[in-house]
C-alpha cells in the first residue's frame, strides 16, 4: 500500500492509542493544532484532549510529568516538537528518565516514549537545525531509535511502547514527507539494524535522514560499476555491532555518513567499534563523512554545502576505492 | 488618549512605520510562495502599533531583544529594509549575512541584537545586557519583546526573578496576542492575566492596548522613563492579534473566523489613520505618499535583495569563530 | 492548637517519629566521621515536624516525592530503619540496593518515589504522578517536598502552571528553612512571600509554622482534603530552620550564630514533649521509653547495616535496563 | 613553590578580576558560601557582591545573563557548580553562546567562560557523577578545556578570557585537591595537547580527572619494563590533532583513556581520528577505556568498579603489548 512517513507514524499512534488505554499523546500542538508535523492531526477530536494533550511551551516541564505519569502506570508519547528544544528537557530525560530504576535498585521502571523531530535541511538556521543523536546515544538507561523507513516509521513504535524503560525516537524532519510502499512485515525489532541495499565493495552505514541520501548514492555508484552496501543503523542506542562487523566483514571498507557535527559524533563511535571489532577485516581506514563543523546557516547553498549529501557520499566512496 | 509627543509630524511617522512594516510583510508572503525566502517566515501583520509605539520611545542607546516574529522590530529600530529582505533571501548583503534568515535579523549600529528561534531565549540575554549596562555605568536600558507563550517557559520565571533581585533595567514588553502557535492562552496558562504573573517577582506591570499605537507609545514612555529612574525592571503587555497564521506551514484551523474578523477591525494600519483623519491631522493624500513611500521602499528593497551577491561557499566556515587579531 | 488528631496516644507517635529521626542522623552524622557513610549527606535536624506533620496526614494511597533531604520522609513514610542505614553504607540490602546512597532512598511497597539530588527535579515527576492517577481514577494524591531555592527553578514555574492548568492532585510542600546551600532566600528571591509567588499561578496556599508539628498536621489535613475534593493543587509553605550545615561538606560560615541559636530555641524536639508535658500528656517515663525506644531502633539498624552484605562486582552493569520478561 | 589545583584556581581567578574590572564571577554560592568547592573563598569580602555575584538556583537563566552580559561588554565568568546542572543550561550555551556570532554574520562575540565541575569518584550517585565533556566537545562555536594539573589550573583562565568567543572550562571534582609544584613557566596557550610523560612503546591518550591515573599506570607499567607516553588532550574542543598523531607516529600503538561512558564517548573521537590521521602506523588497533555503560553507583566498590583506574589502565596496555 502506497503512504508516507507522516502517515505510516500516524498509523502506529492512532493504533497505540485505540488498543492501551494507558497510552496517551502530549506536547507542544498536538491537539488543535494536529501536531507540527501534522502527525497527529485529527486525534484532538477522536481520541479528545484528556488523551491528545497540548502542553504549554514547558519542555523540562511536561518531558518531567511523561517521566513521571510514566512511574505512575500510564503509557505516555511526549512529543518534543524538536531535538532543539529538548536541549530544555534533557535534565529530566537524562537525570531522571534514564536513572530512575538505577538508582532505585530496580524497583522503578519508567515507561515513556520521547519522540522528536530532528535534523537540518530546511532553511531553519542555527538554532532549529540540530543532530544531536549521539548525545542521547552516550547515555545508559535509554534506547534511541531512529526510523528512517516508512516500514520503521509505522513498526517502530509499538515495541517501543511495550518496552518497560524510556525510549527516544528520532524522526528526521526531511522523511515527513518521505512516499512509498508500507512493506507488508512491517513490524519489526528495536534492537537490529537492517541492511538496506546488500553489498560487496564498500559498506556505507547511515542512519536517519542521510539514510535515502545513501541510497541515492549508491545508485549513482552502482551506475559506474560499485557496488556499495547502504546498512541503516535504526537503533543508535545500544548500537546492533554485529551487523556492522558482519557487513565490513564482508565488504572490508565503510563509510559512515553523519548529519551531527564530525567532532564527537555518533559517526565516531561506530568507526570506533569498526577498528576495535573488525580491525584486520580492514583493506583500508574507515571514514566519515559528517556535517561541516559550523552551526547551520540559512543562506539555501551554505546549508546544502554544510550538510552530507548524495553527491558527497558517492565521491567519498569513489575516493576510498581509488585510494 | 494623546500625549504631548502625539503631534502631527509624529503621528504621520508612527503610521508610516506601520505601512512600512504591512507592506514589507505582505511582500514576503508572496516572495515566500515564490520560493524566494525560505526556511520559517513569522508574519507580524495586525501587531504593527506594538513594535511602533514601543521603539519610538526608545532611544538609540537602548538595546533590543526580539524574537523569530522581529521583521517589523528591525526595521522600526533602523535596519535598512533593503538588508532586511537580502537577509531573507540568503544574500550575504542580509544584515546578518545571510546566515540567519528570517528569524536571525541582526544588527550592532541600531543595538539590535537579534531575533531569536528559540521561545523565551532573549529573556535572560536581555538581562544580561542590562546587567553589563548597570555594571558599566551606562545610561542605556534593554527592551525585550516575547510572546505570551513565552511566558510558561522557566526561564521567563528565572529571568524575571533575577532581573528583580539585582534591579537590572529591562522593559519586558510581552506582546499578547492570545495564542502561542495554535494553543490558546486560556488552554496553556493558567493565570491569564499576564500582569498579576509578573507582579509576583515583584515588579511593577501595566497593560496597554496593543492595537493602539499611541497608547503603546504612552505606555512605553511612562515604563521607560521608571527603568530609568529607578533602575529596576517593568513588565508591558500589549494586547493584540495576528491576522495571519503563526507561520507559512500553519493552516490556521484554530482560531474561529469571527474571532479573527473582530479583530481585524481593529486593525492600527486602518483605525489609526481614519482616526487622524477624524481630528483632520491626516488628509487622503497625506495618506496615500504615505502609501506610496512604503510601496517604493519595498520596491526598492526586492530589487536589492534580488541583485545582492550569494556568499561563496568557499566561507562556508567564517564566523564560528572570531579571527585573530579581531576584538 | 489542638486538633481532634492530636489524642494522647497520637501526640505520643509524632513525638516518636521526631525522636526517630533526629537520632537516626545524629548517628549518620556521627558514621558519616567514622567513613562509613560517604558521598553527599544532608541532614534533616531541625526540620522534623515537618515531614512528620505532613506524612502523618496522608494515606497510604498516597504519593511521596522527596528530595536529597529526605532521611526523615522515608523514615516517616515507613522504610525500614535498617534498611535506610544499609543504603547508607552502600549495602545490597539497602532501600535502594546500595545504588542510591543518602540521596536517592526509594520504596516501591509505600509509594516512596524517592529522593531527588537535582533541586527541583521531583517536582515534575510529582505532578506526572498526579496525572497519572487523574487519568486513572485513582483517588491518591501526591505529596511532593522540596526547598525554597528550588522555587527560583524554572521548572517550579513550569510545573505549577501545568498543575493549576490540567487541575492535577498535588500537595506542594516548600520546607522554607531560608536558606539555599549558603544563599539567604532574600539574596536569591526578590520575592521573599513564598505564598505570594504561587498563589500567581493561581492556587489556593497556607503558610505555616513548620517548627510545630500539630500546626502542620492540621495544615495539611485541610490542604490535603481540598486537594482531593477539589482535584486541585494546593501550595503549602512550611517555615522551619535547619540546625545543622547544609552538608558535610558546608562549613556554615554565612548564618550568624544568634539566628541559629533563635531557632534552636524552637526545637521541636524540645518543644514539643515540654508542651506535652505541661498539658499533662507527657509524663518524664513516657518520654525516656520514647528515647529509648528511637536509640534502640537506631542500635540495630547500625547492627543491620553493619552485617549486611555488599553486592557483587558481578552485577555491576544491573539496573540499567529492566530484564526480559519484568513488567 | 608547592601549591594545589584548588588554590592554583584561586589564584587565576584572583589575578583575572584585579586586573580586568569587566571581569565579574558569578554563579550559586561563588560568594558568601566561598564556592562548593571553595575556590572563591574569600572573594565576596574583597571584590564585594557586585562583582562576585550569588546566584538563586537558576542555572539557564543565570548562564544566558552571563551570556547577554559578554554580549553587553563585560568579561563574565559563570560557574555552573557543577556539569550535572549545567544540563538546565545547556539551551543557552548551545543555542545562544556557540552560534550568535554565527547566526548575526560575525556582528556578535559572545566572550564569556564557563567553568564547572565534572566527574565521578565520591560517591555521589548518579544525578552527581556525570562526564559529559564530549556533549560539549561535539558543538561548534565553543572551546571546550580540561585543566588537569596544577600549571593549566593556574594557566588556563587567562587566555580563556581573552578569547572572544565562549569558553567552557571542565574542572574534575576529584582534582581539587590535587598538590605539587606550581611550575614557573604555567603560562600556556589553549590550543596545544601536551607530552606528560614521554614513552616510546605505547600512547596513552587522556584528559581531565584520568591523567593523574594514566601517569600512575604508567609509571607501576615502568617498573615492569614497559615504556609507555600520557598525553594530555588538555583541549577538548578543537582538538589537537598533530599532537595525537605524532605521538602515535612514534608509539604506533594507542589506549585511549576516558570517564566518560564509552559509547558515544570523546575517545571514540580521538579513535576516529587516530585512524583517519595514522592509520597506516598503527600496529594494532586502538583501544578505549571508559566508564561501564552504567550510571554511577553510589556504592564505593561498584564506582571504582564502573571508572576507569591506574590498574585497568596498566591492564589494557599489558594486553595491548602482548596481544
Ligand atoms: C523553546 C521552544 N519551544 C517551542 C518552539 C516552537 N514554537 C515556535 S513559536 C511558538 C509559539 C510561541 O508563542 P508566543 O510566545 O505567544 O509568541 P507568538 O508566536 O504568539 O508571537 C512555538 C511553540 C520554539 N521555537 N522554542
Ligand atoms: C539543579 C541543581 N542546582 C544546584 C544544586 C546544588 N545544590 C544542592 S542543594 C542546594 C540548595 C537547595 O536549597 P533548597 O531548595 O532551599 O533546599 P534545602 O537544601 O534548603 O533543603 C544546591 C544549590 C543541585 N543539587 N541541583
Ligand atoms: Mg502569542
Ligand atoms: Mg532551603
Amino acid at each position: 500500500m502506497k503512504t508516507s512517513y507522516r502517515e505510516a507514524l500516524r498509523q502506529a499512534l492512532h493504533e497505540a492509542l485505540s488498543s492501551d488505554t494507558r497510552v496517551f499523546l502530549m506536547g507542544e500542538d498536538v491537539g488543535r493544532y494536529g501536531g507540527a508535523y501534522a502527525v497527529s492531526k485529527g486525534f484532538y477530536d477522536e481520541f479528545g484532549p484528556e488523551r491528545i494533550r497540548d502542553t504549554p511551551l514547558s519542555e523540562l516541564g511536561f518531558v518531567g510529568l511523561g517521566v513521571g505519569a510514566a512511574l505512575g502506570g500510564m503509557r505516555p508519547i511526549v512529543e518534543v516538537m524538536t531535538v532543539n528544544f529538548s536541549l530544555l528537557a534533557l535534565d529530566q530525560i537524562v537525570n531522571a528518565a534514564a536513572v530512575l530504576r538505577h538508582m532505585s535498585g530496580g524497583q522503578f521502571s519508567v515507561p515513556v516514549v520521547v519522540r522528536m523531530a530532528t535534523g537540518a535541511g530546511r532553511q531553519l538556521a542555527a538554532q532549529h537545525s540540530h543532530s544531536l543523536e549521539n548525545w542521547y546515544a552516550h547515555i545508559p538507561g535509554i534506547r534511541v531509535l531512529a526510523p528512517a523507513t516508512i516500514g520503521d516509521a509505522r513498526g517502530m513504535l509499538a515495541p517501543a511502547l511495550a518496552d518497560p524503560d524510556p525510549v527516544v525516537i528520532f524522526e528526521h524532519a526531511q522523511l515527513y514527507n518521505l512516499e512509498g510502499e508500507l512493506p507488508a512485515d512491517w513490524r519489526c525489532d528495536i534492537r537490529s539494524a537492517a541492511v538496506r541495499r546488500p553489498g560487496s565493495q564498500v559498506s556505507v552505514i547511515t542512519y536517519g535522514g542521510c539514510l535515502p541520501k545513501a541510497l541515492q548514492a549508491a545508485e549513482m555508484l552502482a551506475a559506474e560499476g560499485i557496488d556499495a552496501e547502504v546498512v541503516d543503523l535504526r537503533v543508535l542506542r545500544p548500537l546492533d555491532t554485529e551487523a556492522i562487523a558482519a557487513s565490513v566483514g564482508k565488504t572490508h571498507r565503510a563509510l559512515v555518513v553523519d548529519e551531527g557535527w564530525k567532532t564527537g559524533s555518533l559517526a565516531a563511535e561506530v568507526v570506533a567499534r569498526i577498528v576495535e571489532d573488525s580491525f584486520y577485516d580492514l583493506d583500508a581506514p574507515p571514514r566519515r563523512l559528517c556535517s561541516a563543523e559550523v552551526p547551520i546557516p540559512y543562506a539555501r547553498h551554505l546549508e546544502e554545502a554544510a550538510l552530507p549529501q548524495a553527491e558527497t557520499i558517492a565521491a567519498a566512496v569513489r575516493e576510498m576505492l581509488n585510494a | 488618549m494623546t500625549t504631548p509627543a502625539a503631534g502631527k509630524a509624529f503621528a504621520h511617522r508612527l503610521l508610516a512605520d506601520m505601512l512600512r512594516i504591512r507592506r514589507l510583510e505582505e511582500k514576503c508572503a508572496e516572495l515566500y510562495g515564490a520560493t524566494k525566502i525560505r526556511g520559517f517566515l513569522h508574519l507580524y501583520i495586525g501587531e504593527e502599533a506594538c513594535a511602533v509605539g514601543v521603539l519610538h520611545a526608545l532611544g538609540p542607546g537602548d538595546n533590543i531583544v526580539a524574537t523569530y516574529r522581529e521583521h517589523g522590530h528591525a526595521l522600526v529600530r533602523g535596519i535598512a529594509m533593503g538588508a532586511i529582505m537580502a537577509e531573507m533571501f540568503g544574500k550575504a548583503s542580509g544584515c546578518s549575512g545571510g546566515r540567519g534568515g528570517s528569524m536571525h535579523l541582526f544588527d550592532q549600529a541600531t543595538r539590535f541584537y537579534g531575533g531569536n528561534a528559540i521561545v523565551g531565549g532573549g529573556l535572560p540575554l536581555a538581562a544580561g545586557l542590562a546587567l553589563a549596562d548597570k555594571m558599566q555605568g551606562r545610561e542605556g536600558i534593554t527592551a525585550c519583546f516575547f510572546g505570551d507563550g513565552a511566558m510558561a517557559e522557566g526561564v521567563f520565571h528565572e529571568t524575571m526573578n533575577l532581573a528583580a533581585l539585582w534591579q537590572l533595567p529591562v522593559l519586558f514588553c510581552c506582546e499578547n496576542n492570545f495564542y502561542g502557535m495554535g494553543t490558546a492562552l486560556h488552554r496553556a496558562q493558567a493565570q491569564t492575566d499576564l500582569c498579576v504573573k509578573a507582579a509576583a517577582y515583584p515588579m511593577a506591570t501595566a497593560k496597554v492596548d496593543g492595537m493602539d499605537v499611541l497608547a503603546v507609545h504612552a505606555a512605553t514612555l511612562e515604563a521607560a522613563a521608571r527603568v530609568r529612574e529607578e533602575g529596576r525592571p517593568f513588565f508591558l503587555e500589549l494586547q493584540t492579534y495576528r491576522f495571519r497564521a503563526h507561520s507559512m506551514f500553519d493552516p490556521d484551523l484554530y482560531r474561529d473566523k469571527a474571532e479573527i474578523e473582530a479583530w481585524k477591525k481593529r486593525d492600527p494600519v486602518d483605525t489609526f489613520p481614519a482616526r487622524l483623519r477624524a481630528e483632520g491631522r491626516l488628509t487622503d493624500a497625506e495618506l496615500r505618499a504615505l502609501e506610496a513611500a512604503a510601496e517604493a521602499e519595498v520596491a526598492a528593497a526586492v530589487k536589492f535583495a534580488e541583485a545582492a551577491p550569494l556568499e561563496p561557499v568557499e566561507t562556508l566556515l567564517r564566523d564560528v569563530h572570531t579571527p585573530e587579531g579581531e576584538p
